[in-house]
């Protein structure tokens, strides 16, 4: 694996070191922790932060800024932050109206979280938080808060973060978020491991003709291992797994993104919307939105994504808001 | 040997950091197969944070700081579920422990049973969940059958318990972590987490055993 | 080469597809054909259309919109469009002002872009063109007409698009867009390739422990072939390249990209900045905007480049104005 | 045989375009040595054009038409360097030709001559740049030295030509196209235009030699 890096250990602090530098226009980094904040954000407020296991940028860091969190906890590569950290973030922006913490629902995360709302509370920081659990192929839906998150990350943030920036006070931005959260569905596949730096073996093996339906984002198995197929098939399967799953009708409002997962080029990833789109026309479905990126990858995994979240009008309102960071970056739709 | 003076509890966790340093790559493989592949980077990377945090903190007034500032280190440098667990695997047991200069099997057993108690109740882990409770449980239960036994019987009993509990994960599907995305494929393949504690105990086992 | 593709001959129409229905708010295709303007462009000034051989995402297609060109004219893989498309893309956006191509200078664009504008002269379009030729490890500085053109097109899009939105006539924005090409350098080094879709084999072949300095975007030869570095070593073999090239000085203003080829993920690309950073500083140099991202890649290959664009007042006023796409959106900057 | 009709040199040039086509393996693999890689895909999309459109604009009124059509199709699908420099190949030598129904070697020889200077106009390429001019130019040349001879001898002659140039272009390093920057490296390898130059005229030669 050759990868453009130091050592394997300091990783996570150089890249927020360029990261930070590049962009000292906007964030400042919380101590020389591996934390920072967005300068310019709203006082008086609840505040979101988010966070996670690093390795799937721009999830977290590109998505702290203008209408978006206001602070972001990076832990290792594909490590939860640390309780202390994750305190010291929170206390970095809390302006006494609580904070919303944001994180995909890992064991880790899950742990490392609930230690520093425990911490939070020592200090008097009021919190709350959402766990996202989008991944419809990592459980069934009876069980679905041991599911993952994954790309559906980058719409709870989004919308949490407007109504939290419309003054909104902290269990009304929950209420939000959980609505938000309960309204996404993300199905993956991957086609190529990614690999974690420092380590000279991909995270998991597929065979040069083989992909795997609902893979995590760590490599998690799926939930099918087929040939690889033309694009119109891929999304084909997916569809009708987000659509079962989803309950999608016609006439239903709904925001979508096609998300690769690193080394899956925009060239592929606007060809699966060309193929999408002729299902969401098919079926009726009110598209209010799209966005095709790399906003939740795993490195230079191979694969993509399709994130669908169901709109309402409330949940529109603070999806049109605009948001700005260097990876995440919309005005307000009309 | 019965009890272990501030000095020598102090070389004993510098030896289960070294251990598990040397291990990196083991770990590495055992969580590969049916998890991410990071145990061996967090583990040994939380275990020199502690190395360093110990030999930066000494001399100590008591073993309570020991305990704490290794837990300490590898709460807040390994993050991650592992983190959080096996920070807790040295810092749980100190609740109510009044400071102490000497450490004798029994307090150690005691310790032991709070930092199972404390994980359990952070990661709502059981026996048979494929975790590392399935390692640290059987320890602490084989250890509380031997009340003031020598270190070195202490020791061999846990480090003993825990390797048969590794086994034993083999057998189990997981419902915590990264492996319980695997359901039935899990099986057949040991828990990483569980892989650590019985390297920590069997480093204990080994300096004991030595001095 | 598992690629998510339907059928190698229609990658560009299809990805096209994909993009404009998603994004069918911003942009509207030619006809039916590989190119597209943007919608609420502003009127009555020059048109500014860019293009060239697709695989290159998000380079051109998400250099269009606000702030940024009028139109773009896709090529299929790595080949120029040809003279018609490029004509009728003209002809689009046309305003009686003027249209300026803007275009990396290689063999094939030279030749279509020649002929669109003698096709362009039939049909009374005022046109003008300048080529991008920054990557100076494609030719000595004496031959600089003849270097390719690579992630500097970014640059000289940006500014010499915002120069035409102040309303500034033809030749004006031609001597702004020249100014900015002749102060922009690009190096770029490649650590494996990229492939054509529809392809089998790889557009070249590097050791597993080899990376290659200056290799341009489609696989061309660079200047240095040698055993993997760490990130520290190869950023200061590439600045120092350009700090030759480019007479850095202590006090001059400048702004940085830092592209990724396409697989290299954004973690590298921001330690590949911590490291350049501490150049940038040890020489004085006052560092105004720093991109670190991907936008000029070469299909999944990995690597990346750094681009310096040499500013003065002027340029700093069209570098400084808002833009948006979604691959590219910026607020202004104060 | 002196004078094709406009069937046969329909024909003939569907023969091109199959042959071609055919090629694009080939072609692939000479522009992957020292190029990028696309040319076979180029040329190959370009023909498969040109076909479709000859099929579909037949029945044609006149030669020029035929070959017309085959030129433009390969520039408004190809772009890239090839579909210019490629086209004109077809329609460099149209300009100032009467509309003619029969084709004689002489006036093929005079549209090539045609269609050289279009594209060295065009592309600046001279002799020795490593190009398909240094296929072309010699077949021309080999051409315009048998005036009024039969196709097969005539095409015999430009395809040998067009192949020995070929052969050449393997001394040469590039001015143009993406090996210009190889420099030295690029000796040892083919030109991937100059061989399909030597394609067309080769499918030329064989229809010929079997009509
Ligand atoms: N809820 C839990 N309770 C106890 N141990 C756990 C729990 N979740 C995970 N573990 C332990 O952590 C180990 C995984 O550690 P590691 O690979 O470092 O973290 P991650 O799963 O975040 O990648 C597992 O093998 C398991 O033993
Ligand atoms: N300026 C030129 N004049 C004549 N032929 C040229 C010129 N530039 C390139 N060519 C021909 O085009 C061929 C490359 O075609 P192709 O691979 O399809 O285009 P590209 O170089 O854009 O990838 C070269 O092998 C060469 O013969
Ligand atoms: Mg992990
Ligand atoms: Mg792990
Ligand atoms: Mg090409
Ligand atoms: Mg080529």
């Amino acid at each position: 694996m050759k990868k453009i890096i130091n050592d394997g250990q300091n990783v996570v602090a150089e890249m927020l070191s360029g990261y930070l530098s590049a962009y000292s226009r906007y964030y400042e980094r919380v101590g020389n922790s591996n934390a920072f904040t967005y300068k310019n954000r709203r006082k008086h407020k609840v505040s979101i932060v988010i966070g996670g296991g690093s390795g799937h940028e721009p999830l977290f860091i590109g998505f702290v800024g203008k209408g978006l969190a206001d602070a972001a906890a990076c832990g290792n590569i594909f490590a939860s932050p640390n309780p202390e950290l994750i305190m010291k973030t929170a206390q970095a922006v809390d302006e006494g109206c609580g904070v919303l913490f944001l994180y995909g629902c890992y064991a880790g995360d899950n742990m490392n979280f609930d230690m520093a709302e425990e911490l939070c509370a020592l200090e008097d920081i009021q919190t709350a938080h959402v766990r996202i659990w989008d991944d419809c192929a990592s459980a069934p839906k009876e069980r679905k808060e041991t599911r993952r998150g994954i790309a559906g990350d980058v719409y709870v943030i989004k919308v949490a973060a407007a109504a939290a920036d419309a003054g909104y006070p902290l269990d009304e931005v929950v209420r939000i978020a959980e609505k938000a959260r309960d309204n996404i569905n993300t199905i993956g596949l991957a086609t190529s491991p990614g690999s974690i730096p420092g380590l000279d073996k991909p995270t998991f093996e597929l065979g040069a003709d083989e992909i795997e339906f609902g893979m995590g984002l760590h490599g998690e198995p799926g939930i099918e291992r087929t040939k690889m197929q033309p694009a119109a098939q891929l999304v084909n399967r997916m569809y009708d797994e987000l659509k079962k799953e989803m309950l999608l009708q016609a006439g239903q409002q709904i925001a979508v993104l096609v998300n690769g997962l690193g080394s899956t080029t925009l060239l592929e990833l606007n060809i699966v919307y060309h193929e999408l789109a002729k299902h969401l026309t098919a079926d009726g479905l009110d598209v209010h939105d799209v966005e095709i990126n790399q906003f939740c990858t795993c490195q230079e995994m191979g694969g993509f994504s399709i994130t669908i979240l169901k709109l309402d009008e409330e949940l529109k309102r603070f999806y049109d808001t605009a948001c700005y960071s260097p990876y995440y970056a919309r005005e307000a739709l009309a | 040997m019965k009890e272990l003076n501030l000095q020598q509890t102090m070389d004993m966790l510098m030896e289960v950091c070294r251990a598990v340093i040397q291990s990196k790559q083991l770990l590495t493989e055992v969580d590969s197969n049916i998890g991410d592949g990071d145990h061996g980077i967090g583990m040994a990377g939380g275990m020199e944070k502690a190395k360093a945090a110990l030999a930066e903190g000494a001399p100590f007034a008591d073993i309570n700081t020991l305990f704490k500032t290794t837990g300490m280190a590898m709460i807040n440098t390994m993050g991650g579920a592992s983190g959080i667990i096996f920070g807790s695997m040295f810092l749980g047991g100190l609740k109510g422990l009044e400071p102490i200069t000497v450490l004798d099997g029994n307090t150690f057993t005691r310790m032991m049973r709070g930092a199972l108690s404390a994980i359990k109740a952070r990661g709502k882990a059981e026996m048979g969940d494929k975790t590392m409770v399935d390692a640290l449980e059987p320890a602490v239960l084989a250890m509380e059958k031997l009340p003031d036994a020598d270190w070195v019987t202490l020791m061999r009993a846990a480090a003993d318990a825990a390797k048969t509990g590794v086994e034993n994960t083999k057998m189990f599907v997981a419902k915590f972590g990264k492996a319980q995305y695997l359901g039935e494929r899990a099986i057949g393949f040991q828990d990483a987490g569980a892989t650590s504690v019985f390297i920590i105990f069997n480093a204990m086992y080994e300096f004991v055993r030595l001095h």
